[in-house]
């Protein structure tokens, strides 16, 4: 069974730090969360264990061992070949080409034979029909969520061992946002180990065994998901339970803008 | 990514003490700078002048390829073309009607400044003409179809025999203003014998000066910075409120008439027109020099320029005193090649090394 | 302008000329489109210099070439000139016709230095200083129809057809070949093509339709090829004539090889460098000796041709006592039937007229070294006498 | 109207090799976005070596070795050049290969000097009449090899992995890189490949009825580009079709250009150009090519 | 010229249908955004939201239907002529300029409110001037306005997502438009951040009196925010009224909110 660990990460985009002697472990088969505000280094972080910071001029230091083989040094097509896939944030689907075809390219990093992708296949179309539906539509034609399905789908089709998830339930309707969970959970119970980044902090400490948070960079708190879900911290800053505060606030309008705005007239 | 959004930092205005003091030794060195240009007619010879006129033409055509492939991301491979309705329509707009070699040539005698400036005007509504497939099509599209309009000129330019003269081209008239002409009648300043090229020295100069003048503020302001949003995000900067067909003609139209100021400026220095010269290689080295120098913004442009068209003539001059390169015929690679080999690798290693040419350093923060 | 000054010797002098020294300077292309012109060229007339100053030299100096390779690129040749101009007494070759037209105002204006171009368009007569050495285009093509006619390939109400290359080596032949047809009672049929195309195919073909029962071509090598080969290769029969731009002796060694040597005729205004008469012979086994690794072709005389020339006047300015760029100009304009050794006399007294109107008409052979060997000595045909090509 | 049929067989022969040139265009366009203004140059460096190596090992092998050659010049551009370039803007990489192709034909032609190099085909110069009409063998063989090779890359795209990693690659590297896909081995291929047409192009751009390779030889390829863009840049079937149109446009335009003298002679190389602007203007991606989609 | 001030007017969308090859993503859809009003628009992903923005903003165009902005017929007209009339809008798929500064961004927001055009700019005529450092204050203030002062000079490009999500908003208000549009605005952010960009709408709809039309999948903001909802599905509406009404709707519960939220 796959674990990742992670010791003392830094990364720098140049002059930026990102992350912090961060250290983050993904026992094996388990589901790992990660919180953390805009610019916390989340995204970073799964960028330093798919080794693709380099296509942001980052650059890390520390140790990344999956399975105990050193991943930090590889080449992104070998972190892949190791199991270990990514879900990038922001859907980042081949506009092109089309849904099928995105399908297919998720599926050149699976080390299973014809049989086994065949089998990928049917499961994701199981999981989102409309892919199915519009499997010859260019996916840069589908809807944001569409999209998002359609990113998830392809990291499936590579039959992932551990599966790094970057806010997976972005602009999901309720209904697929749960949809995705279950999904996820799934997975997870086939035996693929899970790194979750989440921005719905409800969702994702009801997943995760273990959650970690993220704030500028340097881990701010870890420990047992029910746990942080209890933290006082964690509930006001990530769950704080948004769904009845948030709007409530707005009305009131607390620590909103920094400075009203007057109307423009010119 | 450009002198656009550059210019936010630099832009002067309230809560920005640091530029004010950013400018002042900026001024000295452009002060320094221009006395140099103003000077130099004394003291180089003609071949250099003549190498400088060319640069400041380049110069000029590299600034308008900027503004429409560098700030605008139209690629165009046409520009050779637009110099060239500058330079022939100033050679008809200017010249008499006459007879050479049994050409009959075509031309309107007008006062040749206000030939000049229509001139400019005819290559910017060369380029309004062009605008529908200009504001159609997009990269590597554009650029090929802008090929066409190379070929098209060639064509023009060897058949329209009574306004193009044909292969044996045109004479071209001498600029005159003000009753002063900018021809090769010897003219004695400060003891130093003035000929065409140390003459229109100075309006190149201005006209360089003016043109980046112009360039730079275009691309800082407003207009800059709706081509920029054309540039990075089409659909968005339609939402935006940015009229994105209407602006992809006006900068064609304007990068044209840049062009066409260039190509008034080299049939003067030339003398003659040559439709050899407006060739696809032309239309090449223009791209190489903004490249070279730095995409989307005008210093880029001249520094260019400059380089690539002084590199050869440098290569050429001292050929005999360079290492490897050796004179013509006696084997081994000729200077001719060797600027080639350099000029070849120049583009490579500036966009290896210096992804932001060499007038710019890196982009920050890229990514994709 | 000219700081002309007297030599200890009373010789007067000006650009390009010391005590010990004639500089002069040569504008060529080895990097362009005309490269093999422009090698050869250049060095038969480094040899030249070689030999003459082998020989003691000029008025007691040693002669010198600059050369400057434009890669026919006309931004180069202009800056060539003007950087060579003040420095050189004139120049023996400048390849190129649209560069030299293009500072021909500066040359008769000012400079007023001699330039031989090693071009052969009509449009560049009537300059006192630039000179064309032998016959135009307009004038080689009139004599090779006229060898058609002769040999009785062709006869009136015949139409011929004729390839040229857009530009003035071109047009100026096709002015050549309509005059000669109008004189003839023939009629040309005309295709133009450009420099890049090397594929003949679809003029052939419409050659064919037309019925033409003769081509003449005023192309580059590579088009003459590619239409003698697919005239042949068609079954179309046809003579082919060329002007001397049309032929390189690389051609042998090309598939079109064979049928070049069948049916294709060349015209220029000097015997084939592998010709037996003394001159080339000689010239041939110098140029051996000097550059064995480089072929023998055409260039090699004419720019050896154009280097003598030169020479020449610079001896005659000198016995004058006048090495100016003024008195070089009044000497070649005292030159008479000169060269004759290489199959052609010139007579450049007069500006306004080709240094000859004679052509010599070649054929292809991979005997001789050249690729090239006579089949008719110098002649004028009567049509080219009386031909001018300016109104 | 045996002119007409000869012409346009002629302008479909010629075509074909236009259409092979072009393919090279289309590969490297497909797996990089790039248009490769160096594709002329490793077309010259590819009939180069076949040129020189054919005397002493015979034709085919040295056709081979130039198509590893060329193939190899290729591999080498992407390696030392496009793979540092790669995430800088397309029209920028497209003019770097500008200066690519000025080092390697300056190079080339350096060597070539003044040759005019053959190839040592065997068809030599051939012909087939057919009802009074004359092809060259050499088309014949260009048109089949083209077509051959085109629906070989047609079905390598659509239904090899290395299609999709090369359209992946292209749109997206680094999501591309997520997906296992080795972007150095994918452009590197495509490079190698391009080059590899590029020396089959070589052959039939140089082999009767044009006399061989020389230093201009590169400019006859600029005709592919017309060729390409017509068809759609990114569309193989494109660079079929493009090629074909090209070729014939230029052979009617030349064969009846006595008729068409109204519009200047010569416009043989002239009409592909035009035509090209007129299918843009309908068609702005081409006859064939994906057009861009609007979506946000 | 739009003045940006004066009586803000309704938006009206009248049986408004979008056909793509195929499939058709709006089907006579219709609904009223109050003048100053929070107007949300929900539904399961590609129900046809971001398409109904699309139509609005103009970047598509209805194959049937009208969009009315007060007495002005917005369908058919292009996207800039949209703007002009201030209709702005946020991309639901981020749509900003990865190196220009947030600053400069910003400023091109003032594309519609300002003049200089080719001349003005390259001649720096001093109206231009002046228009210009008019404008950059006004920009800092809006930055000010939505927390992103310390990124103004920064280039967009290397904010994290959700502070990229502000630009764009930021973007939009810089165009002072009277109607806005906001394509999941919330999206990738956390519960902090989500209250203070609930409350800047909050504040646009209050202080400045702006229409928001918002799409976005936080049922809390919606329901909290929206004055008023409507809901597609299959690019048909299903629903419509207060989010209260919405919310108990069984045809919306069982086609998008699902049995537990
Ligand atoms: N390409 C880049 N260049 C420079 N800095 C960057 C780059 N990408 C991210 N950063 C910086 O690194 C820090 C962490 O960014 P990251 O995207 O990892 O945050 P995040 O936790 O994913 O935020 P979000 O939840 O909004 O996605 C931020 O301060 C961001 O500005
Ligand atoms: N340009 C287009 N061509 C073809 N189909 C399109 C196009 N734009 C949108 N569609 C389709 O129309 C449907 C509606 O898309 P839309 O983006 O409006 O959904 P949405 O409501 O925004 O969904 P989401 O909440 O996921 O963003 C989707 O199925 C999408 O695939
Ligand atoms: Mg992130
Ligand atoms: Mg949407």
């Amino acid at each position: 069974m796959a674990t990742l660990e992670i010791r003392d990460l830094s990364v720098g985009y140049g002059p930026v730090r990102a992350l912090r002697d961060v250290s983050v472990d993904v026992p094996a088969g388990a589901i790992t969360a990660v919180l953390g505000g805009n610019g916390a280094g989340k995204t970073t972080l799964l960028r330093a264990v798919s080794r693709t910071l380099g296509f942001h001029r980052g650059t890390s230091t520390g140790t990344i061992r999956f399975d105990g083989r050193r991943l930090d040094g590889l080449r992104p097509a070998q972190v892949v070949a190791a199991g270990v896939i990514q879900v990038p944030e922001g859907r980042q689907v081949f506009a092109r080409m089309t849904v099928a075809d995105n399908l297919r390219a998720g599926a050149l990093g699976a080390r299973g034979g014809r049989r086994t992708t065949a089998a990928a296949l049917d499961r994701v179309h199981a999981l989102f029909p409309v892919l199915a539906r519009r499997a010859h539509q260019r996916a840069g034609l589908l809807s944001g969520g569409e999209q998002q399905m359609l990113a998830m789908g392809r990291a499936l089709m590579a039959g992932p061992r551990l599966l790094l998830l970057d806010e997976p339930s972005l602009g999901l309707a309720p209904l697929m946002a749960a949809r995705i969970a279950e999904t996820v959970q799934e997975i997870n119970a086939d035996g693929t180990s899970v790194m979750l980044v989440e921005q719905n902090a409800a969702i994702a400490l009801r997943l995760a065994t273990t959650a970690y948070v993220l704030d500028v960079g340097e881990v701010a708190l870890s420990g047992p998901a029910g746990e942080l879900a209890a933290s006082d911290e964690v509930r006001r800053r990530y769950l704080g339970v948004v769904d009845e505060t948030a709007a409530a606030d707005a009305t009131r309008a607390v620590d909103g803008p920094s400075r009203p705005l007057s109307r423009w007239s010119a | 990514m450009s002198e656009a959004t550059t210019a936010g930092a630099k832009a002067p205005g309230p809560g920005r003490p640091l530029t004010a003091s950013l400018r002042r030794p900026r001024t000295h060195l452009w002060l320094a700078g221009a006395l140099l240009l103003l000077a130099l007619p004394f003291y180089l010879d003609r071949f250099w002048l003549q190498a400088g006129l060319f640069a400041m033409a380049a110069a000029i055509g590299a600034i308008g390829l900027n503004l429409l492939t560098g700030s605008t991301g139209q690629l165009s491979m046409g520009h050779a073309f637009f110099l060239a309705v500058g330079a022939y329509g100033y050679c008809v707009l200017a010249g008499e009607s006459s007879t050479q070699n049994g050409h009959a040539l075509s031309g309107l005698g007008l006062p040749t400044w206000l030939a000049a400036v229509l001139a400019v005007l005819l290559a910017g509504a060369a380029g309004g003409l062009f605008s529908p497939i200009a504001g159609r099509l997009r990269g590597a599209y554009l650029g090929i179809a802008t090929l066409a309009l190379i070929f098209i000129g060639q064509h023009v330019l060897f058949n329209a025999g009574s306004l193009t003269g044909g292969f044996n081209g045109r004479p071209v008239p001498p600029l005159s203003l003000f009753g002063f002409t900018f021809d090769d009648t010897e003219v004695v300043v400060a003891a130093v014998p003035f000929q065409s090229f140390e003459k229109l020295w100075y309006p190149a100069l201005l006209a360089l000066a003016a043109g980046a003048y112009f360039a730079r503020g275009v691309l800082r302001g407003r207009p800059g910075r709706a081509l920029n949003a054309v540039r990075d995000h089409r659909i968005a900067a339609g939402v935006m409120g940015v009229p994105v067909a209407r602006y992809r003609a006006g900068v064609f139209v304007l990068s044209s008439m840049y062009a066409g100021l260039a190509g008034v400026l080299l049939a003067l220095v030339f003398q003659r027109t040559v439709p050899e010269y407006f060739g696809m290689v032309l239309s090449l080295e223009y791209l190489a020099m903004i490249v070279i120098g730095g995409l989307g913004s005008v210093a880029g442009a001249v520094v260019g320029a400059a380089f690539v068209s002084l590199l050869p003539q440098v290569l050429t001059h001292y050929s005999d005193s360079l290492p490897l390169v050796s004179a013509p015929g006696t084997g081994g690679v000729a200077p001719g090649e060797a600027s080639r080999y350099l000029y070849g690798a120049a583009v490579v290693a500036v966009v290896l090394f210096l992804p932001g040419g060499l007038t710019r350093p890196k982009k920050p923060g890229e990514n994709r | 302008k000219d700081g002309a000054d007297a030599d200890r010797s009373g010789v007067r002098t000006g650009e390009g000329v010391t005590d010990t020294k004639i500089t002069l300077g040569a504008l060529t292309d080895m990097t362009g489109v005309y490269a093999s012109l422009g090698k050869s060229v250049t060095q038969a007339q480094q040899l030249w210099v070689k030999q003459t100053n082998a020989a003691g030299g000029i008025c007691d100096r040693q002669v010198e070439l600059t050369v400057r390779d434009h890669g026919y690129d006309p931004q180069k040749a202009v800056a060539a000139y003007t950087e060579l101009e003040p420095d050189v007494l004139g120049f023996p070759q400048f390849i190129g016709s649209p560069f030299v037209s293009a500072v021909e105002q500066r040359i008769d204006g000012q400079d007023k230095g001699v330039v031989l171009p090693q071009a052969w368009s009509a449009n560049l007569l009537g300059s006192p200083y630039v000179r064309v050495i032998g016959a135009t285009y307009d004038v080689e093509t009139i004599n090779l129809i006229d060898y058609l006619l002769e040999e009785k390939r062709i006869t009136e109400g015949d139409r011929i057809g004729h390839v040229y290359f857009e530009g003035d080596y071109g047009e100026n032949a096709l002015a050549g070949s309509r005059h000669a047809a109008k004189e003839a009672g023939l009629t040309v049929v005309e295709q133009k093509i450009k420099p890049t195309d090397n594929d003949m195919t679809a003029q052939v073909s419409a050659l064919k339709q037309a019925g033409v029962k003769a081509v003449v071509i005023s192309a580059g090598p590579r088009q003459a090829a590619s239409l003698v080969g697919v005239a042949a290769a068609t079954g179309f029969d046809v003579p082919v004539v060329g002007n001397n731009s049309a032929y390189a002796p690389q051609l042998l060694a090309t598939q079109a090889g064979p049928a070049l040597q069948k049916d294709y005729y060349i015209g220029a205004s000097t015997l084939p460098v592998g010709d037996a008469a003394k001159g080339p012979a000689a010239l041939a086994e110098a140029y051996t000796a000097q550059y064995p690794k480089d072929g023998l072709d055409n260039g090699v005389i004419a720019g050896y041709n154009a280097a003598s020339v030169f020479g020449e006047a610079l001896e005659k300015a000198c016995a004058s006592r006048d090495l100016t760029r003024d008195g070089v100009g009044k000497a070649l304009l005292t030159i008479k039937d000169f060269g004759a050794d290489f199959g052609v006399a010139h007579d450049f007294t007069d500006p306004a007229a080709p240094s000859t109107r004679q052509t010599v008409v070649m054929k292809p052979d991979a005997g001789t070294p050249g690729g090239l060997k006579v089949v008719r000595r110098a002649e004028v045909a009567p049509a080219a006498e009386s031909f001018t090509a300016k109104p | 109207m045996t002119t007409f049929i000869e012409l346009l067989l002629g302008g479909l022969a010629i075509g074909s090799v236009y259409a092979l040139i072009a393919l090279g265009f289309v590969v490297i366009f497909k797996a990089t976005e790039v248009v490769n203004f160096a594709h002329a140059s490793l077309l010259l460096a590819g009939g180069y070596v076949t040129a020189v190596l054919h005397d002493d090992i015979g034709f085919w092998p040295a056709l081979g070795v130039g198509v590893a050659g060329a193939a190899v010049v290729g591999a080498a551009v992407e390696f030392f050049v496009m793979r540092r370039h790669r995430g800088s803007d397309h029209s920028v990489l497209a003019i770097v290969t500008i200066g690519v192709d000025i080092l390697i034909t300056t190079e080339l032609t350096r060597r070539m000097g003044t040759e005019v190099l053959s190839l040592g085909d065997p068809w030599g110069d051939g012909v087939v009449t057919v009802g009074g009409i004359t092809l060259a063998q050499t088309r014949i063989a260009a048109f089949v090899v083209a077509g051959l090779l085109i629906t070989l890359f047609l079905l390598a795209f659509r239904h090899t992995p290395w299609g999709v990693s090369m359209r992946a690659a292209a749109e997206n590297p680094q999501t591309a890189a997520l997906m296992g896909i080795r972007l150095g081995r994918v452009s590197l291929s495509a490079w190698a490949v391009a080059g590899a047409l590029a020396a089959v192009a070589a052959l039939f751009l140089t082999v009767f009825p044009t006399p061989g390779l020389e230093r201009a030889t590169s400019f006859a390829a600029l005709k592919a580009f017309p060729a390409a863009i017509l068809g759609g840049l990114d569309s193989t079937t494109g660079a079929l079709v493009g090629g074909l149109v090209v070729g014939v446009t230029e052979s009617l335009a030349t064969g009846y250009q006595g008729d068409l003298s109204f519009l200047g002679r010569g416009i043989g190389d002239l009409a592909p150009y035009l035509v090209m602007l007129v299918v843009l203007l309908i068609r702005p991606a081409g006859l064939l090519g994906t057009k861009e989609l609007a979506r946000v | 010229m739009v003045r940006v001030t004066g009586t803000p007017a309704a938006l009206a969308v009248r049986e408004v249908t979008v056909r793509f090859a195929g499939l058709t993503a709006l089907d006579a859809v219709s609904f009223t955004v109050e003048p100053g009003s929070v107007h949300a628009v929900i539904g399961p992903n590609g129900a046809g939201k971001s398409t109904t923005f699309n139509v609005l903003s103009g970047v598509y165009r209805a194959t049937s239907g009208s969009v009315r902005l007060g007495t002005t017929e917005l369908t058919g007209l292009a996207p800039h002529r949209i703007a002009a009339l201030g209709v702005a809008r946020t991309f639901q798929n981020l749509a900003l300029p990865p190196y220009a500064t947030v600053a400069e961004s910003l400023m091109l927001g003032r594309h519609r409110l300002t003049r200089a055009g080719f001349v003005a700019a390259g001649l720096r005529l001093p109206s231009a001037a002046r228009e210009a450092r008019l404008h950059r204050d006004r920009v800092r203030e809006i930055a000010g306005f939505i927390g992103l002062e310390e990124e103004l000079e920064k280039p967009a490009g290397t904010l994290p997502y959700g502070k990229q999500k502000l630009v764009e908003l930021g973007r939009a208000l810089c165009m002072e438009p009277q109607v806005l549009l906001l394509d999941e605005p919330v999206a990738g952010m956390t519960a902090d951040e989500r209250r203070r960009v609930a409350a800047v709408v909050a504040d646009v709809r209050d202080g400045l009196g702006i229409s928001v039309v918002l799409v976005e999948h936080d049922m809390g903001v919606v329901m909290r925010l929206a004055d008023a909802v409507t809901v597609l599905d299959f690019g048909r509406r299903i629903a419509g009224g207060t989010p209260a009404e919405v919310q108990n709707d069984p045809a919306v519960v069982q086609a998008y909110l699902g049995t537990d939220a």
